[in-house]
């Protein structure tokens, strides 16, 4: 291997193309990364970057196309050969087993382990690179015991420690707070000017990218539609280009009465699946005709709350009351039964049963109701009939309702799930992350549905990490932090810095601001 | 792999239709079938003639039809004991221990009644209905077992429900043998038999009572799973749990009350072989047989994709395959295992056609 | 007391090294229920090639032989064809019960050879059985093989993104498996007991496979199990000797199968898996399928 | 006098007729069903017209349907070698008032005009062995490793127990006799494990079983102890063993009882013998001519004193000797049998019957010199011999 110098293609993509089954993920892509440089690529949700960097790595095959590593002609059979010629991966979803030690994860697969591990000699090494990065982490903790930020860690030391030289990094900062976050972008700058790692860095958050990268390429629908040099760009213009139309955001702000509290939540503790805490002694109200707004960065507790208050999660201690009433014991049925309707963040795996009819689906939330179910027996021409008109009401593109819910876009899917619950005229909505990986018009969509039932008197709890959505629609907000509520604060007056400098767990600056 | 400019690939199915399953579903038995027909060809025995000699035994012969049906009738039950859970996404593979103690439970109605030492004092029409609720209860409560520990637990069914085979095995054993409190009157290791007067009616040595019960418990069955309630949230507990609990359906009522209903029929299985079947009405030595014959309800369930009018023709195929075989055996004077073989080569190919259920080939033209 | 323990652990023997085996597989995620049907397809290949040729060598490497043929079987239905793992070791079950009975019947009765030789009325293969439960301790949690076993049992899809061959793992995995099931039919039916009859094993398979789940997948607890359960089974045959008239020989019997019960419901519970993990292999019985 | 064997013509017609025997387990090995498998190929040699089928491993469920169809085929005399799938059989007797219906007794004794109950008295041959197993037991200790307690087990070991009890009188030795249940007729580990506690914990030298599987032999032959077999010819059938290990065993000539059946059956008998319980004094003569009593010794195909094992032979007193002949000669002659001979005395041990408790411990069920009746020995016979050691 010729001597590397920072500037030189390192990589290279031609013509990559790779069809899924109803789509082109990739549409003849090309793409290059020069050593030294962190090179951004940028695209909405479901734009192809995940299978691209997948592609890169040798975890999915091309259906058509050329890489070259360091000039030479690659064909990856597995990851194994991308790793072998010093491609390391950080991926979106966590890769790391749980049951295993950090060591082991680093270890595993590691071309030099030798037949029988040597623990300590990895210990020792591994224990250079931390000190290297600033990381502080017990090598020998099982990964389920790990905060996703140390996670996190243990991947980037994992692809180190295998002698990374291109590290591709997919959306690195999505399950992280802001203070991992900076920490970080700090680690992966020092690496690029140090160790000659380097990393493309991929991401749909738009600051991000215009603060780390020197290069910029935006994907949509699969293909390129700009590569630029970061410092020619703006945050306007780039968004511009990842979603091809310009943002508007477009909402009725309705003006309503806020009337008596619907939802009080006094004093409440939530475990999480591993018996941590993961919401402590946390009290609010959600009126009628109010948004209650909690925002946070995913893993702060707000899913264990949120399922704590729809029914599905015991609460350790603590009180809810529903309508003055103690619904604290009730089951989620129960609270379904009373008008408490939730939206959970998993459209797919939550939300909906994707080898059900759009009707069956539907009966999700009828299925207990006796205006549809008699003796037992299903009502199935009432229901079918319902789900045609909410079809039509909430603007579902399906041929008919006997599609199933798997065949849906996400974004009708959402809708299908909105109007299912809202069909049922709940006095209290639970929202967890309602635009999560919807694109545009389908994100305007479900807000001003959000609006439209609080104009109608209900209650909503809305969970986002969005911080725009949070402003935008609540009344009230709560930033969320390892457990906690920061503060609560009210929306209208509320600062954009407050609310996020609180979110990341920065009271003091907060208090200053 | 390609082929004069063609490419074969592997796709994966969404779907398939209910006239594709069949297609598949034939093919394997026929291929199974195929196979074992080595096995005859090793024996000397033309494999067509083996086959005949099966088939007109089991469907043709005045004498092998009734063995066949009440056979049919038992895998019936017994595929309907594994479908239930099934629907919900849990595995019961314990048909086995379920129909032991759903036996052993209707045959302690029985005893309970006087049935074993003075002859019935009862009439059927009270000792018949009894022990078929004995029989549900017995092998309902059995299947509580792992439905509570997996809906409380979340303790892996599988095992669970294999281990209860062991257990109701030997407890059978207990029961009936050296002693035991069912032990027959000559102590011979099996059963006290039941009286004439409350065995269960017989028309042509078929037990007619349970085959009504178990033909009605198909069509309920079909209806349950396509218009209930009960049967939408099995169904929707079995495509997903995670969502099904969003919606308000109890885990532990699911896994609870599908295991409890899959070893009532079990148990109701157990009924029918040892308790109305003509020259058993006791619970015989060679039990054990019976419990490994209820497996067949698995693969009866399994191809039957969970439809119980469709396991109906199925559990009449294995019921004659059954007969048939050890027919064959003995007429053909072939080495003693040979409808085992078959049974066990028809199970592994089944498995390895329920690959033509995920996944499909396709030709496509090089580009 | 002394022949009392000669004898379980001569019985625990078979246990442990078929129970071995199985722990190999699962901690692979490939489950095999027909444990069963590999021993009776070891027992009885291994008893006829012994016998016919008159070498104990070659028996014993006939029933590892077919035991790793079983497993090659097994792999392929499960990993290649995504095939049910339950269904297909419970055909592999049935299959072995119908096969041997076929194939042995001509073969019934004792093996007529001089026996293999004991020490101090132990089974050599007994200490066979020690050695191996730490050769796969240590393979299993100390070298890189282990390491990559163990991982594609718990996440398939993570130990492929860090460069192992998940297919390739899990086929050795479960072919040793299943070699080591015929090795336990072997020493079955040419050490233990060497008079074939057809279904000779009656439930041992099943034993061993309860004990893998006792044994929460660790050799070393599923070696003391098998002896527990070695010796469970020599008091079910002798209860005049320790507990006389309180269960019959009978319920003795269900009592390896009760305990397995009650320790699985423990591990299951959430005050053990919040201590000490999840102790099941996690994608154990779940087929691998890369996109 | 051994009552002559029939040598009167068969009937007139050479019409086929089917001798069929539905067996309860598979017939390969030392199964039970082996011997009568055996029988019935025996038959077919002797009878040009007479045609064995049969069916292996029958499901009591299964005897009525495969009965009809071997009767269907030609079958005229159809048997069920156990009891629990025999006496189905009775059923659809009267359904076929031309075919003889047989089942093995195990302990009922019903009947039907053509409904017959069958059964050898094996016991004589294990008093025999009895005798010749007392005087081999240098520890004193005599195993038997046993399926479970039931009228016939009990019976054939009561025969046993007799023996070697004569023998230890005889010889003025102290012998403990042990029974071990397995559980089943058929269970290769558990046998082999009893056998070897027998030996290890229970120092037992001479072991002798009532169970089907190997296992006990084999056992025998690994521990180097004596092993007296039963029901079959191990060494000499099936050269299993040798007579290194195999002291003494006896032969069941199912085809005995079987020919009584087919005689009365070629003569247009319509009313058979119901209850055939025969024993050393009644033979028939085979088709190579061989004349062959109901049950004798018989070890690597030699029978009477010659089939004790030559290496055992020097080890037995004469006296015993002496006696195993005289009483074999005066039953050959069916001028004694030890159940008549002897007083039966409960051991308080055994089954509870319905109706009929086990007799206390100490309890003189029958006295000496009395003659035993069938229906006492055939169904009734449900305690231990007082002496006998049941390890439970
Ligand atoms: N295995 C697959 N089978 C079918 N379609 C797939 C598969 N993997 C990805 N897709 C589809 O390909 C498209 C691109 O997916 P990809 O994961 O690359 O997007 P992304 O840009 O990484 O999105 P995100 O920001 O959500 O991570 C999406 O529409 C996705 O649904
Ligand atoms: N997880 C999935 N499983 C199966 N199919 C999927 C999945 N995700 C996406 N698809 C398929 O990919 C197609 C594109 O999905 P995607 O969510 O990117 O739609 P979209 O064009 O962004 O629509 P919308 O604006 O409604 O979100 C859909 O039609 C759907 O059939
Ligand atoms: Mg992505
Ligand atoms: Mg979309």
């Amino acid at each position: 291997m010729t001597e590397i110098k920072q500037g030189d293609i390192v990589l290279q993509a031609r013509g990559i193309t790779k069809r899924y089954p109803g789509l082109v993920a990739n549409d003849h892509i090309d793409f290059e990364i020069r050593a030294g440089e962190i090179h951004a690529i940028l695209g909405e949700n479901g734009a192809g970057k995940t299978t691209l960097m997948s592609i890169l790595f040798g975890l999915t095959h091309p259906d058509e196309g050329e890489i070259y590593v360091f000039g030479k002609k690659v064909n990856f059979r597995s990851p194994l050969d991308a790793i072998d010629l010093g491609i390391g991966m950080v991926h979106q979803a966590r890769k790391l087993i749980s049951a295993h030690t950090v060591l082991e994860n680093i270890l595993l697969g590691h071309p030099h382990a030798g037949a029988i591990l040597d623990m300590k000699k990895t210990a020792e090494e591994v224990k250079q690179l931390c000190d290297a990065y600033g990381y502080k982490i017990d090598l020998n903790a099982k990964v389920w015991h790990l905060s996703e930020g140390e996670k996190q860690m243990v991947e980037i030391l994992k692809a180190l420690y295998r002698g990374a030289k291109i590290l591709i990094m997919d959306e690195p900062t999505s399950a992280l707070a802001p203070p991992e976050t900076e920490k970080l972008l700090e680690t992966i700058q020092l690496m690029t000017k140090n160790e000659l790692a380097i990393v493309p860095f991929i991401t749909h958050k738009l600051p991000i990218v215009l603060s780390v990268s020197q290069r910029v390429t935006v994907l949509r629908r699969g293909k390129i539609v700009a590569r630029l040099n970061t410092a020619e760009a703006t945050e306007q213009s780039l968004a511009m280009e990842m979603i091809g139309r310009e943002v508007l955001f477009n909402l009725k702000r309705p003006d309503v009465k806020i009337g008596k509290p619907i939802l009080q939540v006094e004093n409440i503790s939530v475990h999480d699946d591993k018996d941590y805490w993961a919401a402590r002694n946390i009290s609010f109200e959600v009126r009628e005709g109010e948004i209650f707004g909690i925002a946070g960065v995913s893993g702060n507790g707000q899913q264990p709350l949120a399922e704590a208050l729809a029914g599905l999660r015991k609460a350790s201690a603590g009180r809810v009351l529903f309508e003055n009433k103690d619904i604290t014991r009730l089951s989620s049925l129960e609270r379904w039964k009373k008008g408490i309707g939730y939206i959970p963040s998993e459209q797919r795996a939550v939300g909906s049963i994707g080898d059900f009819s759009l009707v069956e689906n539907l009966l999700m939330s009828y299925y207990y109701d006796d205006q549809f179910v008699k003796w037992g027996l299903i009502d199935a021409k009432k229901i079918r009939q319902l789900t045609q008109e909410l079809i039509e009401e909430y603007n579902v593109a399906t041929p008919n309702p006997d599609v199933k819910a798997r065949n849906l876009s996400g974004g009708n899917l959402q809708k299908m799930i909105l109007a299912r619950v809202f069909s049922r005229k709940p006095r209290l909505i639970i929202a967890n992350l309602p635009t999560q990986g919807l694109d545009v018009g389908a994100m305007e969509f479900v807000q001003n549905k959000l609006l439209e039932e609080k104009k109608a008197g209900a209650g909503i709890l809305l969970i986002s990490e969005d911080l725009d959505e949070i402003m935008a629609l609540s009344d009230r907000i709560a930033p969320m932090y390892e457990g906690e509520f920061m503060d609560i604060l009210p929306g209208g007056s509320a600062q954009r810095e407050t609310v996020g400098a609180l979110m990341a767990g920065h009271k003091q600056k907060a208090v200053q601001a | 792999m390609k082929l004069a400019g063609y490419t074969l690939k592997l796709e994966k199915k969404a779907s398939f239709s209910g006239l594709e399953a069949i297609l598949i579903s034939v093919v394997a038995i026929a291929f199974a079938l195929f196979l074992v027909g080595f096995i005859f060809l090793q024996a000397g025995v033309n494999p067509a003639e083996g086959y005949k000699a099966i088939f007109t035994y089991a469907f043709a012969n005045s004498f092998g039809v009734p063995l066949t049906i009440n056979r049919a009738v038992f895998i019936l039950l017994s595929s309907f004991a594994f479908i239930v859970p099934i629907r919900a996404g849990l595995w019961n593979i314990g048909m086995a221990g379920q129909l032991y103690f759903g036996a052993l439970s209707a045959f302690g109605v029985a005893y309970a009644l006087g049935a074993r030492v003075s002859g019935a004092v009862l009439s059927p029409w009270v000792v018949i209905p009894l022990m078929i609720v004995g029989a549900i209860v017995g092998g309902g409560l059995i299947g509580a077992i792992p439905g509570v520990l997996k809906g409380r637990f979340n303790t892996n069914e599988i095992v669970v429900t294999m281990m209860l085979n062991f257990i109701g095995y030997w407890v059978v054993a207990h029961m009936i043998k050296e002693g035991g409190p069912f032990m027959g009157s000559g102590g011979e290791g099996e059963g006290y038999k039941l009286p004439a007067s409350i065995q269960a009616p017989v028309v042509s040595g078929v037990s007619v009572l349970t085959l009504a019960i178990a033909l009605i418990l198909a069509v309920l069955l079909y209806v349950l799973f396509t218009r209930t309630r009960f049967g939408y949230q099995i169904r929707a507990f079995g495509h997903s749990p995670a969502a099904s609990r969003y919606a308000g359906i109890s885990p532990f009522k699911i896994a609870f009350l599908t295991f409890v209903i899959g070893g009532a029929l079990a148990g109701l299985a157990g009924y029918h072989y040892f308790g109305t079947v003509p020259n058993l009405n006791q619970i015989p030595k060679n039990y054990g047989d019976f419990g490994d014959m209820a497996f067949y309800g698995i693969i009866c369930g399994l191809i039957s994709q969970g439809n119980p009018l469709a396991a109906i023709p199925l559990a009449l195929l294995f019921g004659g395959l059954t007969s048939g075989g050890r027919y064959v055996q003995g007429k053909l004077h072939l080495s003693y295992g040979i409808d085992y073989a078959l049974l066990g080569v028809l199970m592994i190919v089944l498995v390895a056609f329920q690959f033509f259920f995920r996944y499909r080939f396709v030709l496509k033209k090089e580009s | 007391m002394w022949e009392f323990w000669i004898r379980s652990l001569n019985a625990s023997t078979i246990f442990a090294i078929a129970g071995l085996g199985e722990v190999v597989g699962q901690r692979a995620g490939v489950m095999n229920v027909g444990v069963e049907g590999a021993m009776l397809f070891g027992a009885t290949i291994g008893f006829i090639v012994a016998k016919t040729t008159g070498s104990y060598l070659l028996g014993f490497l006939a029933g590892i032989a077919i035991g790793a043929l079983i497993g090659l079987l097994h792999a392929f239905f499960t990993i290649t064809l995504h095939g049910d793992q339950v269904v297909n070791g419970m055909g592999i079950w049935i299959l072995g019960f119908g096969l041997t009975t076929y194939i042995g019947s001509p073969y019934a009765g004792p093996l007529g050879m001089g026996r293999i030789p004991t020490i101090g009325g132990l089974s050599p293969f007994f200490f066979a059985a020690l050695v191996l439960t730490f050769v796969i301790w240590f393979v299993l949690f100390k070298t890189h093989w282990g390491l990559k076993i163990r991982s594609v049992g718990e996440n398939p899809t993570v130990a492929e993104v860090s460069g192992i061959n998940v297919v390739r793992t899990r086929y050795w995995s479960v072919i040793f498996s299943g070699a080591m099931m015929g090795l336990a039919g072997a020493v079955y039916a040419l050490d233990y007991n060497p008079v074939w009859s057809y279904n000779l094993l009656m439930g041992w398979g099943f034993i061993a496979l309860a004990l893998v789940f006792f044994s929460m997948w660790n050799p070393y607890i599923l070696l003391s199990g098998a002896v527990l359960f070695g010796a469970l089974w020599q008091v079910s045959l002798n209860p005049e000797s320790f507990l006389p008239n309180i269960f019959s020989r009978y319920i003795w019997r269900t009592f390896p199968f009760v305990i397995t019960i009650i320790i699985l419901v423990i591990m299951s519970t959430h005050w053990f898996s919040s201590r000490w993990g999840a102790a099941k292999p996690e994608a154990l019985g779940l087929p691998y399928e890369k996109d | 006098a051994p009552k002559p064997a029939a040598t009167e013509a068969p009937a007139a017609s050479d019409a086929k007729i089917g001798f069929a025997i539905e067996h309860f387990s598979v017939i390969e090995g030392t199964t039970w069903s082996g011997a009568q498998d055996r029988a019935g190929k025996r038959l077919q040699a002797k009878y040009p017209n007479v045609e064995y089928m049969y069916r292996e491993n029958v499901a009591p469920d299964q005897s009525v349907p495969f009965a009809e169809e071997m009767i269907a085929d030609g079958a005229k005399i159809v048997v069920g070698n156990a009891e629990f799938m025999g006496m189905p059989l009775k059923e659809i007797a009267a359904k076929y008032p031309d075919v003889y219906f047989v089942s093995i007794v195990a302990s009922d004794l019903s009947t039907e005009r053509n409904f017959i109950r069958y059964f050898p008295r094996q016991y004589q041959a294990l008093y025999l062995e009895g005798l010749v197993a007392g005087a081999l037991t240098q520890t004193g200790n005599i195993g038997v490793v046993s399926a479970f307690p039931n009228v016939q087990v009990l019976r054939r070991t009561a025969g046993f127990v007799m023996g070697v009890q004569d023998a230890a009188k005889l010889l003025n030795k102290e012998i403990n006799i042990y029974v071990k249940y397995a559980g089943d007729w058929y269970l290769p580990q558990e046998e082999r494990d009893i056998a070897t506690t027998l030996v290890d914990q229970y120092k037992v030298d001479v072991l002798t079983q009532q169970t089907d599987s190997g296992s006990t032999l084999d056992v025998a032959t690994e521990k180097g102890v004596w092993y007296i077999g039963k029901d079959m010819d191990t060494v000499g059938e099936y050269g299993w063993s040798n007579t290194d290990t195999v002291a003494l065993s006896f032969d069941t000539r199912w085809e005995v009882g079987y020919n009584i059946m087919l005689e009365q059956y070629m003569a247009g008998n319509q009313n058979p013998t119901t209850i055939l319980y025969p024993g050393m004094e009644t033979t028939m003569t085979l088709a190579d001519g061989t004349v062959v009593p109901t049950v004798d010794l018989m070890n690597n195909g030699k029978t009477g004193l010659d089939a004790i094992s030559p290496k055992a032979l020097p080890l037995i007193p004469q006296e015993i000797l002496d006696l195993v002949k005289q009483r074999r000669d005066q039953m050959m002659n069916g001028e004694w049998d030890p159940f008549t001979d002897h007083e039966i005395v409960s051991n308080g041990t055994g089954l509870d019957l319905e109706g009929l408790p086990v007799p206390a411990a100490g309890t003189v069920v029958k006295e000496a010199g009395k003659e035993a009746t069938v229906e006492f020995l055939l169904a009734q016979f449900n305690f231990d011999l007082q002496g006998t050691t049941i390890l439970k």
